[in-house]
């Protein structure tokens, strides 16, 4: 467990040292609760029931922002290379890595998750469900999307190309988290969502750290 | 063992480039005939002759495109993903050139059963798109096409975009039980399959065979085209070779053994 | 033990791990009774929401299609065959596969009286595909079954 | 002779379609300094980094007998850290406990003397190759696999390397390096005679 920490602490100390960096993923998710209430301010009640799953989606682009550059300064500096070389085991190393990435992007969103959905859907129905969701969804997002980022590291490419990439695997983690919270909200029943929610967690746990790292591999082959 | 040593022995062959180049004219051809001849008695078959389903009426006929289509674009993306294991496995050239071949076939034929299942809901269902989760799976199948695409697009050197693009291909394959179950798993709008091996197909004899001529001739076609592509590929990649520029000068003799 | 067992050993209990886990939750989550939308027996039961926009489904009992002079709103009567009915009204186009008999989504709220004010109705076609001639012999097959 | 601490045997790679090399033997025993040589392109640092498992080459195998350092183009120091963290990192990672004298030691060796406390964002191309040296000096890895370890290195710094590079192959480790320029102290620098039981040093022609 000692890659996991020392991967889990070093990216913490660099997102500490780039503060604005690191706060880009919240900064977006703020905005765009914002732009999205005022877009929907004509409407009597907000985004009524759809502002849970509205939350949803904003989270899950958040978390793709974060994604995107979660390899991005190690492939330029080398220090992948060494981890390639020296960090074992490397899944651990990997899980580090994207531990604390989540907790750079996922956590803050999901702390003002609540928030957003009142604000949106001027009615607080379901904004539990979305936190519980979303703390079950948004790593798994961050497991996924590191796939994706780490095929692309070293490609000068992100953006878009990572989007699509990825977006095949984001959308059942969208349908089973949005469904849950607009289910709530409408006083529904939701076991069967999260239980699901859950299987896709532990599941891509479980094996995304080494799709990762057999990508990142690929990466550095020059 | 003489099997296990034909296997091997075809597996090699396979594996290069200039046998399977010198060896699929044939095969091109003959699958490109088979295809438009199967799909040209089937479509009548099914267009003109069988008649209207019981509540549907005629706009049922679109089935005779749309489960082909679908069932194909499946099989495809099997096929892709097979192709990834093995150059994940064996570096094995021709494996990524299937991948590169196929995942444009597999991507057109996504969109056209979409499509067709769109024109087919709007009367039956009355709604052309609905969030049900087999829609869904199959938008994730021409997103996974497409991402194919695209990353091969976006890594420079060819080595490397073969190992990025099949081991996304690989990881995608998670995709496609979702598809097969999602019906099982949902009771939604999309129906269940009519088709299902071991059991009684739920479809009358009469729609069957224009339904059965026409997958077949889909999956000839697509073969063909596949192949077609597959041959270009390997000119293009095996263009510094010997061989091929036997080839290319009219020197067939030269070029087998 | 090995550095390099060592790890190997963490990678092939982390994977077992993650495994059953997965399994597990999986298992479970198929245990649950999935629902996309309410059947005719928790719309009469008091189980789904009034007010709120939800989903429900039922078959579309025989002789209950009523339609209103402007020829636009209908109102139908969805059941599930063991005695739990609920009253529909809807003011659009039907689906042409709408009929008596036929299995039908309807998305809409519930008002105060469970009668359901559906916003859109769809049809849902089952598997089987039959020429009308044959009509007959399926609906023969379905009552053996 | 003893069982070499890293042993390459019938390396062939071959790169967009061009042979870098084929059926390459390399054996590397304790004391050896091994120069990789030949023009820009000809697959140097390939080789180096297939030696050190980050390439996988198209035939052939690397055995790998003792824990070894690799040191490539970019120095492998977290901008954002200082050069003392990113030791310290490393350490951790390599899951070997490292006393803070030692990197100070270390840093002190090579020279950065206030600027171990900068951010290796802020230090020099050769400030921060000096940090990457002291990453070696600080590890216990026998075989240092170096690219071009003179690149962006004043005299004092190149003559430090040199210096760095026999020190540890008498102490019964090896180096592979990419260079354009001998790694090899000149005879006079031996003053005591101590190093002259070390090998020859030997030179692998690539592109030739």
């Amino acid at each position: 467990m000692r890659a996991f920490a020392a991967l889990f602490q070093r990216d913490l100390l660099v997102a500490l040292r780039r503060p604005t960096d690191a706060a880009n993923p919240l900064v977006f998710f703020v905005l765009a609760v914002l732009l999205l209430g005022v877009g929907a301010a004509s409407a009597e009640k907000g985004l009524g029931g759809s502002a849970a799953g509205a939350v949803w989606v904003l989270a899950l682009f958040a978390n793709l922002l974060a994604v995107e550059g979660v390899f991005r300064r190690d492939v330029e500096d080398g220090t992948l290379e060494q981890l390639l070389i020296h960090a074992r085991p490397r899944f651990a190393a990997v899980l580090g890595k994207l531990a604390a990435n989540w907790s750079c992007a996922g956590l803050p969103v999901l702390v003002l998750s609540p928030l957003a959905v009142y604000v949106l859907g001027h009615s607080t129905a379901g904004a539990g469900m979305v936190m519980l969701t979303l703390l079950l969804g948004t790593p798994t997002l961050t497991l996924l999307g590191a796939i994706g980022a780490a095929l692309t590291a070293g490609t000068g490419r992100g953006g878009l190309l990572l989007a699509v990439l990825v977006m095949p695997f984001y959308l059942p983690v969208l349908i089973f988290g949005a469904g849950a919270s607009t289910a709530a909200g409408a006083g529904g029943d939701a076991a069967f969502e999260l239980l699901v929610l859950g299987a896709l967690l532990t599941g891509s746990i479980t094996a995304a750290p080494f799709a990762v790292g057999k990508a990142l591999a690929i990466s550095q082959e020059y | 063992m003489g099997l296990v040593d034909w296997a091997k022995g075809a597996f090699h062959k396979t594996g290069s480039p200039r046998w399977f180049f010198l060896g699929s004219r044939r095969w091109m051809v003959g699958l490109y005939a088979a295809g438009i001849a199967l799909i040209v008695v089937g479509s009548t078959i099914g267009l003109g002759f069988v008649p209207p389903e019981r509540f549907q009426g005629d706009s049922f006929r679109i089935l005779f495109v749309h489960v082909p289509a679908v069932h194909l674009a499946q099989a495809i993306y099997v096929a892709v993903a097979v192709a990834g294991l093995v150059y994940l496995v064996w570096r094995m050239k021709m494996a990524d050139m299937v991948i590169e071949a196929a995942a444009p076939v597999g991507m057109a034929v996504t969109a056209a059963g979409l499509a067709t299942g769109v024109v087919w809901g709007m009367p039956t269902w009355g709604t052309g798109w609905v969030w049900d989760a087999r829609i869904i799976s199959t938008l994730v199948l021409l997103l996974l096409f497409f991402g194919l695409l695209a990353l091969r697009q976006a890594i420079p050197r060819p080595d490397r975009a073969a190992m990025a693009v099949s081991l996304l291909a690989v990881v995608g394959v998670v995709n496609l039980p979702i598809i097969k179950y999602s019906v099982e798993w949902f009771t939604t709008l999309h129906q269940p399959a009519s088709l299902t091996l071991g059991e009684r197909p739920t479809i009358a004899p009469v729609f069957l065979v224009p339904l059965a001529l026409n997958a077949l001739g889909y999956y000839c076609l697509a073969a063909g085209i596949v192949i077609a592509a597959l041959r270009m590929k390997i000119i293009e990649r095996e263009s510094g070779t010997s061989w091929v520029a036997d080839w290319l000068a009219g020197h067939e003799d030269r070029v087998g053994g | 033990m090995k550095p390099v067992r060592k790890q190997r050993l963490a990678v092939v209990l982390f994977v077992l791990v993650g495994a059953g886990a997965t399994a597990g939750l999986v298992m479970s989550a198929m245990q649950e009774n999935i629902n996309l939308f309410y059947e005719p027996a928790k719309v009469v039961n008091g189980e789904a929401p009034l007010g709120t926009v939800i989903r429900a489904g039922g078959m579309v009992v025989d002789g209950s299609v009523v339609h209103d002079d402007t020829g636009l709103g209908v109102r139908f009567t969805l059941t599930d065959y063991a005695g739990h009915d609920f009253d529909v009204v809807y003011n659009g186009i039907l689906p042409s596969l709408f009929r008596e008999g036929q299995g039908i989504l309807v998305t809409g709220r519930l008002d105060d009286d469970r009668v359901f004010a559906a916003a859109e109705v769809l049809a849902k076609h089952d598997e089987n595909y039959m020429p009308p001639e044959l009509e007959g012999i399926a609906g023969h097959q379905s009552a053996t079954e | 002779m003893s069982r070499p601490l890293l042993n390459a045997r019938g390396l062939t790679c071959v790169v967009a379609g061009q042979r870098l090399f084929a059926t390459l033997d390399l054996a590397v025993h304790p004391g050896d300094l091994v120069e990789v040589r030949g023009p820009n392109g000809c697959g140097k640092s390939t080789l180096l980094r297939c030696l050190a498992g980050l390439y996988h080459p198209e035939a052939g195998r690397v055995e790998r007998g003792a824990p070894f350092t690799y040191l490539g183009h970019r120095a492998g120091l977290s901008a954002d850290m200082t050069p003392l963290e990113n030791l310290r990192w490393f350490a951790g990672i390599d899951a070997a406990r490292v006393e803070p004298a030692t990197l100070d030691e270390a840093m002190d060796r090579v020279g950065l003397g206030a600027a171990r406390f900068d951010r290796c964002g802020m230090l020099s191309a050769g400030q921060q190759r000096r940090a990457a040296l002291a990453r070696l000096l600080a590890g216990h890895a026998s075989v240092w696999i170096l690219d071009e370890p003179l690149t962006a290195l004043d005299d004092a710094g190149c003559a430090l390397t040199r210096g760095f590079i026999d020190e540890h192959r008498a102490r019964g480790g090896a180096a592979v390096c990419a260079t354009h320029r001998s790694l090899a102290l000149p005879r006079s620098a031996h003053a005591s005679g101590r190093d002259a039981r070390l090998p020859q040093t030997r030179v692998v022609a690539l592109g030739s």
